[in-house]
């Protein structure tokens, strides 16, 4: 792949409402900050996340796409993110079966009290999309920008 | 066997027990065997041979509003999951179909023969494991077992999950194979060739759809693919992302859900190998979340409706490596 | 000598960070060569924070120190200060060009008082 | 006549090839589908039934008709250009050849498809002779015949030797440096052929009654109901047809504008012509019985008798449950002929 | 097309010193449908909601998107404004671009197109919203207090005071928790039983409380307003109407191998004991796993003793069942074990002892009858270290302590080295500290008083190491202002050891589904808005259980967590979170998956007439029962067809977002 230095990743995170997107506010609250490429979609719990969701992100062009949720254990809805887990673990593992890198596809767990781990998180989250490059292989040509 | 079948269901007929069947009728050739809905009098044109190859569980679903009393349905031992997992559904009212587990010792694909260059078939003879096929251009002889259905040769087992009676004997053709065969075959590979290959695989797609229409799990009163508000509707797959997600989403849709059954590939005008999609899910719940057989039993909770508290991480399949 | 080693390049080969220490003393409490040091442990910490590198690399201070890592292990902050002490000492090594001392000078510095880890763990840091 | 050897295929292809694009019958992922020929493609020439027609060259599943790009709130409309290269599509039987008159018959009349003319004018088709016909054919019941098809150019395959004979000048321009031959040997191969066809099991169906004059009579036929029984509402007869030519128009929103494309239809599918106010056709039976009443009934009284069939047996192949359009004849065709 | 207005807050230069404001409202306002676009100074201020109300009324808006702060913070704020200008409030969407923009990046440029994409996302999302109206549910007037301790019998004292029935439940067979085991309270230094013990004989007396002693809360389902509890309540072998806690039993009884629990394990208790004297109830308890006749079947010299004939050695386990409008946790803390601190000779020494050990060498119901001795010899000591911050402040490991500050360690050492020097002057007394850290009301002075007027010696270092030397022991510290090394022999060492949550705090976080913090601490609403609230609703914090803190500020937030209960169970009904489930019955294929993934069983299915353009008849279709769905979204991905789809996040919103933010 030609390197393009102009190149910026598009990044999805989907936060459920009560850990992940409360965790994202206290890394803002803190200051600590993490790559602009990164763009947060609220949900109401991890189990929300659809794969159609995960597949229409890549189809726009995002390069990656990570779900945070509360921890196993932690969910505000009790089993919401088990569910999440089951199912991101399956999906992850037929993207991967199918080809695609399964660095680009990410499950974290990161609680309202973890304002530091989101921003590592996604600093290194989008290190590595950065690293993988443009996502070519999940793609839908009509949506390139031209 | 097909006139003890159909003297058995006629005797039933007689004592009340259903006014129809869902069995097999005969087509133009020997071979084209039709899936179909047949009244006492039709009864005469059932038939039960090596051509009886569709799942016929799905039809049951459209009868089920339309029934006064029960139907009679004939399930293979391998359908009969399929059958299970539409009553665990709410799809298929048990208490509505009298089940005949029908025998069954493999069926056979008409299109090996011809990829054999075998074409203009007129006829078989079976004798034991050997097919004598007249054709147009003379006869070949072929061994039956080379010729089994793909979904035969990882066949579950002769034995019938559900029944209300069984009539003729079984055999379990899979000889031992092992069906992830093929799945840790591509699981072995680099992240480049599995693209490669379902690329090779997917781009075949013409969306006809066979493949989510046969499907017992797809039983979607009305698919996220055709329904306009979805967002995600589709007819006919416009790039390459739309062949991968429509598969994708299927195969996620049925995941334990799906039983294996073999359908989604036999269906397939383009020979795309769709059930290893299905099977890795299968392959994949085996090895992560304890083995599960979806069908084995009506009112199982399927594993990606259940959880434990231990399950692993997403990133397993990070770990798991082999990913560039 | 040593006007160039800074407090980054003790950071670097110690990979410590004495920015956690929360100045409780617990390794000068707990260090058994403390009467020995002109500079104790926690000072060590504090020193090589505030930059007073060459005042440490010229303190006899840090041949004192026996790497017992008591400091180390009972440090509730992590900052592992006996590792900081080593990477002084590495630093004057380098500077130097050459070992403080040689395995042949340590015989003639043998005496009863001398700990037997302390002759083990300077064969350990002064042999070539 | 000319002749060719098919060991100097590849190297005559590529003489082609180097100017247009070469559409021949390439196997790939283990299926025989018309495809742009490449020199390392592998060409099937001897398989009887590409799993999709020969249609796809002039009418693509996916077309795209125009573009509407988003600045803001406003919005610019650009039409795409259906001006068409050059290509030679290779390999054409009989059944698929008469295919193509049944779509020029919808796509070039009024109102005329400037995309499906364009490709129709800017192609030679090269047609090839069947030698194996099977059980499932049944073209000879259209009036065509598989030993000798039309298009541009005609092509035998007689063991070894690719012969071939030029119809119009486009063929002519194509075959005119290949080495002169004698015409005995695929006068022979005809005959074999036209000899087979005759005594294939749907040789003679009875298409009496199937035409404007029927029309209620079939269209109420009690039949029906049985025939479509099984029928899954996939569209696997329908895309494999190479005369069916329904298609939907669909907008694609890419984020940056809106691309409206046509893509093949089927009236097998619950939403096809689905309108505000639901489907006219609710029931499978409905959807099965529009599709052969458009190819046997509707299509031929428009057309001065022209059945939107060629009998190239797809369907006959390719149905998951076997049912087929022979059944359907069969079944409201009263007796034999 | 609809009208859509867009608000972007400066958020004084919260947001405006890293995003150019004006250049996201002018970018914004060419989006499709969006008809108004400014920026302000502070949009959730009166003039900024004036703002928008005057902008809904006067462009007819459907719907608002405000780039702004972090829903989290003024969602609700917004939606009220906009109900006030008449437009649904559920068609307001927020763009984060504080939290999540200007905040975290540096980059003007950067930051200002982050923020028109987030707003581009919130416009698309809002173009798809529906107006939405919540559903009520009723409120069962009866409170949960979990833990009988200070912090949970205030708060069941409050809110029984204000008329409402509250059940206690307190795991131990008495309530009074690690209150009732200390001497004195700082700063004060009043007896600390007597100041709780009326608060204990209240609770039990109250007509409005229930106290449930020795039990425990099994599961709990439902939600606010209508939550459902199941409670052990385990068997004391004692019939609890008959008992009147004479105690004959508790000193006849032959078995003393149970440690005192009360006394921190430092002195043995009977089989069946009480507690403490002034324990309630006053009843006794067996403790099966030290009783005679359960080990051997013999024994039964309580039972014969007993002339209320209270002892009942086939009591079983009792399951109570209850409904409650809302519940506190209130499980309190213990303190960490000091068993891995080697350093300090916490195992080899019994006169290492912990804080509260002492505490209980100290009062005069303790083992030593409140004279002070040693342990290990009953001698007096003449010479004692504090340490303080064991296992506070530690980052190292888990097994080593925690890393927060414990809070009132520092001021109970200085109590305790004032009671000493007080009752024996004769004491030395060295205390070691980092920092002695007095924030409250005469903390300081009373630290000061230690120092001044009782002559405690605070060494400003910490202790390396102690070791036994015969009698004495050595410790070893060092003394940072003098800097020099310190080596004292003392006759005993005290430990303030770090607090941790109670270990049954977990288990009953899971169970609320109340998120926790990583050193299980139950996490508040808001840590400086609702403090006293769970992110859950009708789930509240009382004391230790949401974070370190002292007497005083345990029983002001028992009593703020008391009035919020209040407050939640003086409504008849709720008004719910319209953002729930929805089952669109012509899609639904009646399969049941998603009424197996709700976990709050608010999933039916019934048979129902259906009418559609494809489809008329009878079929099973799920139901969704408004008041019970929490808007989790677990069905919604179970659904393969999409006939279950959530209201406020539905798939077609999300997937709005999701183009928005690609593009």
């Amino acid at each position: 792949m030609s390197v393009n230095t102009e190149w910026k990743p598009k990044i999805v995170a989907f936060c459920c409402n009560w850990c992940s997107y409360a965790g994202a506010d206290l890394a803002g609250s803190s200051r600590l900050s993490y790559p602009a490429d990164v763009k947060i979609i609220r949900i109401p719990c991890s189990c929300r996340l659809n794969p159609l969701f995960i597949l229409r992100a890549f189809q726009r062009g995002a390069d990656g796409v990570i779900l945070c949720g509360c921890h196993p254990g932690d969910c505000h809805y009790s089993t919401g993110n088990y569910y999440a887990r089951r199912r991101m673990t399956l999906l992850f593992s037929m993207l991967s079966y199918l080809g695609i890198d399964s660095r680009r596809t990410r499950v974290e767990w990161v609680s309202a009290a973890e304002g530091p781990k989101f921003a590592a998180t996604m600093n290194d989250f989008a290190k590595t999309i950065t690293e993988l490059g443009e996502n070519v292989k999940l793609g839908d040509l009509r949506c390139k920008e031209n | 066997m097909q006139r003890e079948l159909i003297d058995r269901i006629r005797a039933l007929m007689d004592e009340g027990v259903a006014t129809r069947v869902l069995g097999w009728k005969k087509g133009e050739f020997f071979y084209d065997t039709e899936p179909a809905i047949l009244t006492a009098e039709q009864l005469d044109q059932l038939v039960y041979d090596s051509f009886c190859g569709p799942n016929l569980s799905k039809y049951l679903i459209q009868e089920m509003p339309k029934l006064e009393g029960k139907i009679i349905a004939l399930i293979k031992p391998c359908d009969s999951y399929s059958f299970n997992q539409l009553c665990t559904e709410h799809r298929v009212d048990r208490e509505k179909v009298y089940v005949i587990g029908v025998g069954c010792k493999g069926k056979i694909d008409v299109d090996k023969l011809r990829a054999r260059g075998i074409t203009g078939i007129t006829a078989i003879d079976e004798d034991g494991d050997t097919l004598t096929v007249h054709t147009l251009y003379g006869d070949e002889t072929v061994n039956r077992h080379e010729v089994l259905l793909n979904k035969c040769l990882t066949c579950k087992g002769k034995e019938h999950r559900v029944f209300d009676e069984q009539i003729g004997e079984s055999e379990d053709t899979s000889a031992g194979a092992d069906r992830f065969d093929m799945v840790k075959k591509l699981e072995a590979m680099t992240a480049q060739e599995r693209f490669e290959f379902w690329r090779g695989e997917l781009s075949k797609c013409i969306r006809c759809n066979a493949c989510r229409n046969v499907c017992p799990a797809c039983s979607c009163v009305k698919c996220v693919f055709d329904n306009p508000n979805t967002g995600v509707q589709n007819k006919a797959a416009a790039d390459d992302f739309e062949e991968n997600m429509f598969h994708i989403i299927r195969a996620f849709h049925v995941a334990g859900r799906c039983t294996d059954c073999g359908e989604c590939s036999r269906v397939c005008p383009q020979g795309i190998p769709l059930h290893l999609l299905n099977r890795k899910f299968i392959a994949d719940i085996d090895d992560l979340y304890g083995e599960y057989q979806a069908g084995e039993e009506i009112g199982q909770r399927h594993p990606v409706i259940n959880y434990t508290q231990e399950d692993c991480e997403p990133s397993v399949v990070r770990e798991r490596g082999n990913q560039a | 000598m040593a006007a160039n080693v800074t407090t980054e390049d003790i950071l670097r080969i110690s990979g410590v960070n004495p920015r956690k220490c929360m100045k409780c003393g617990k390794c000068s409490g707990t260090c058994p060569a403390y009467d020995e040091m002109e500079y104790h442990p926690h000072q060590f910490v504090y020193m090589v924070e505030r930059g007073q590198i060459d005042k440490l690399m010229q303190s006899k201070s840090i041949y004192r120190c026996l790497t017992c890592f008591a400091c180390l292990e009972r440090c509730p902050r992590n900052v592992e200060p006996a590792k900081l002490i080593e990477a002084v000492r590495l630093a004057v090594i380098r500077q130097q060009g050459m070992n403080h001392m040689t395995e042949n000078d340590i015989p003639a510095l043998l005496d009863d008082k001398l700990p037997q880890q302390a002759i083990v763990s300077a064969m350990r840091k002064y042999k070539k | 006549m000319k002749k060719l050897s098919l060991n100097s295929l590849n190297q005559w292809l590529e003489g082609i090839a180097g100017e247009r694009r070469v559409i021949a019958p390439i196997e790939a992922a283990d299926q025989v589908n018309y495809g742009v020929w490449t020199p390392d493609s592998k060409i099937r020439l001897d398989a009887l039934r590409t799993v999709k027609s020969a249609k796809d060259a002039f009418f693509p599943q996916v077309e795209n008709m125009m573009n509407f790009r988003a600045e803001g709130k406003n919005l610019s409309v650009e039409m795409i250009d259906p001006k068409a290269e050059d290509f030679v599509i290779l390999g054409v039987k009989a059944c698929d050849a008469r295919s193509f008159d049944i779509l020029d018959r919808v796509f070039l009349s009024d109102p005329y498809d400037p995309f499906y003319a364009a490709r129709r004018e800017h192609a030679t088709v090269v047609t090839l002779a069947c030698g194996r016909p099977d059980e499932n054919c049944f073209c000879v019941n259209f009036g065509i015949d598989p030993a000798d098809p039309k298009g541009d150019a005609t092509m035998w395959i007689v063991d070894d030797t690719l012969y071939l004979r030029a119809n119009t000048e486009k063929g002519e321009a194509l075959v005119k440096d290949l080495e002169d031959a004698d015409d005995a040997a695929v006068k022979a191969q005809q005959a074999k052929t036209r000899e087979v066809a005759e005594k294939l099991p749907f040789a003679r169906l009875n298409l009496k009654g199937f035409d404007g004059d029927h029309l209620m009579e079939k269209f109420n036929d009690p039949h029906w109901a049985e025939l479509s029984r099984a029928c899954l509402g996939c569209g696997t007869c329908t895309f494999v047809c190479p005369t069916c030519q329904c298609y939907d128009i669909r907008d694609f929103d890419t984020g940056h504008g809106v691309q409206r494309y046509r893509c093949w239809d089927s009236c097998m599918y619950s939403d096809f012509t689905l309108m505000a106010h639901g489907t006219n056709r609710p029931t499978q039976v409905e959807r099965f019985r529009q599709r052969f009443m458009h190819k046997l009934i509707y299509f031929p009284s428009n057309n001065e008798g022209m059945y939107s069939c060629v009998g190239c047996g797809r369907c006959l192949a390719k149905c998951p449950q076997n049912l087929n359009i022979v059944k359907v004849i069969k079944a409201l065709g009263g007796d034999e002929a | 097309m609809q009208k859509i207005g867009v608000f972007v807050c400066w958020c004084g230069s919260n947001i405006a010193a890293t995003v150019d404001v004006k250049a996201v409202a002018n970018a914004l306002r060419s989006e499709p449908g969006v008809v108004f676009s400014t920026e302000y100074q502070y949009m959730c201020s009166e003039n900024g909601q004036n703002l928008i109300k005057d902008t809904i009324r006067d462009y007819k808006l459907d719907g608002i998107v405000i780039c702004s702060c972090s829903p989290r913070m003024h969602e609700a704020t917004f939606r009220k404004t906009a109900l006030a200008a008449g437009l649904n409030p559920y068609m307001v969407e927020i763009a984060n671009i504080r939290e999540q923009v200007s905040w975290i990046h540096k980059d003007m440029t950067e930051a200002t197109d982050k923020a028109i994409v987030l707003g581009r996302a919130a416009i698309a999302k809002v173009k798809k919203n529906a107006p939405l109206t919540a559903g009520t549910s009723p409120v069962t007037k009866r409170a949960l207090v979990i833990g009988g301790g200070i912090a949970g019998i205030q708060t069941a004292l409050d809110v029984a005071d204000a008329g409402y029935e509250v059940d206690i439940v307190e795991k131990s067979p008495t309530i009074g928790g690690r209150m009732a085991q200390l001497d004195k309270t700082f700063p004060t230094l009043d007896c600390a039983a007597c100041i709780l013990t009326p608060k204990m004989v209240e609770a039990n007396q109250h007509e409005n409380i229930n106290l449930l002693t020795y039990s425990e809360v099994e599961s709990v389902s439902g939600f606010v307003g209508s939550f459902k509890a199941k409670i052990r309540k385990k068997a004391r072998f004692v019939d609890e109407v008959k008992c009147t806690g004479c105690g004959v039993c508790t000193e006849k009884c032959p078995s003393r191998k149970g440690l005192n629990e009360f006394n921190m394990g430092l002195n043995t208790r009977g089989a069946v004991y009480i507690p403490f004297a002034q324990a309630v109830p006053n009843k006794a308890v067996i403790d099966a796993s030290n009783c005679i006749h359960f080990r051997t079947g013999k024994c039964g010299i309580c039972e014969k003793n007993c002339s209320a004939g209270a002892i009942k050695f086939d009591q079983q386990d009792e399951i109570i069942e209850r409904d409650y409008g809302a519940i506190v946790v209130a499980t309190g803390f213990k303190p960490i074990d000091a068993s891995a601190f080697d350093e300090y000779a916490y195992n080899q020494s019994k006169d290492v002892v912990t804080s509260l050990e002492f505490e209980r060498l100290m009062n005069a119901a303790g083992p030593t009858k409140g004279t002070l001795l040693r342990p290990s010899d009953g001698e007096h000591p003449h010479e004692i270290v504090f340490i303080q911050c064991v296992g506070s402040r530690c980052s190292r490991d888990a097994s080593k302590g925690k890393e927060y500050c414990s809070k009132i360690c520092c001021m109970y050492t200085a109590k305790h080295a004032m009671l000493v020097r007080e009752k024996y002057p004769d004491t030395k007394v060295h205390v070691f500290y980092i920092d002695v850290r007095t924030p409250g009301k005469n903390f300081d002075e009373f630290y000061r008083r230690a120092v001044e007027q009782y002559g405690v010696d605070y060494i400003k270092g910490m202790v390396g190491k102690v070791t036994v030397e015969g009698k004495k022991l050595r410790v070893q510290g060092s003394d940072l202002i003098s800097n020099e090394q310190v080596h004292i022999d003392a006759d005993m060492v005290v430990l303030a050891t770090a607090i941790e949550p109670d270990p049954t705090a977990r288990s009953i976080g899971t169970m609320l589904t109340a998120s926790m913090d990583t050193n299980d601490f139950f996490t508040e609403a808001h840590p400086k808005l609702r403090p006293v609230e769970s992110p859950t609703a009708g789930i509240f914090l009382s004391g230790v259980c949401q974070g370190p803190k002292d007497i005083p500020e345990t029983v002001s937030q028992a009593g703020a967590a008391a009035s919020k209960v209040i407050g939640l169970l003086s409504k008849n009904e709720l008004v719910g979170n319209p953002c729930v489930a929805h089952a669109n019955e012509l899609l639904c294929n009646g399969c049941s998956q998603c009424e197996r993934v709700c976990p709050y069983g608010a999933i039916t299915y019934v048979e129902k007439e259906v009418r559609g353009p494809e489809f008329r008849g009878t079929k099973r279709v799920a139901v969704v029962n408004e008041a019970v769905c929490q808007g989790c979204g677990a069905c919604t991905v179970t659904c393969p067809s999409t006939a279950m789809d959530l209201k406020g996040f539905s798939n077609n919103q999300i997937m709005a977002e999701v183009d928005a933010i690609c593009r």
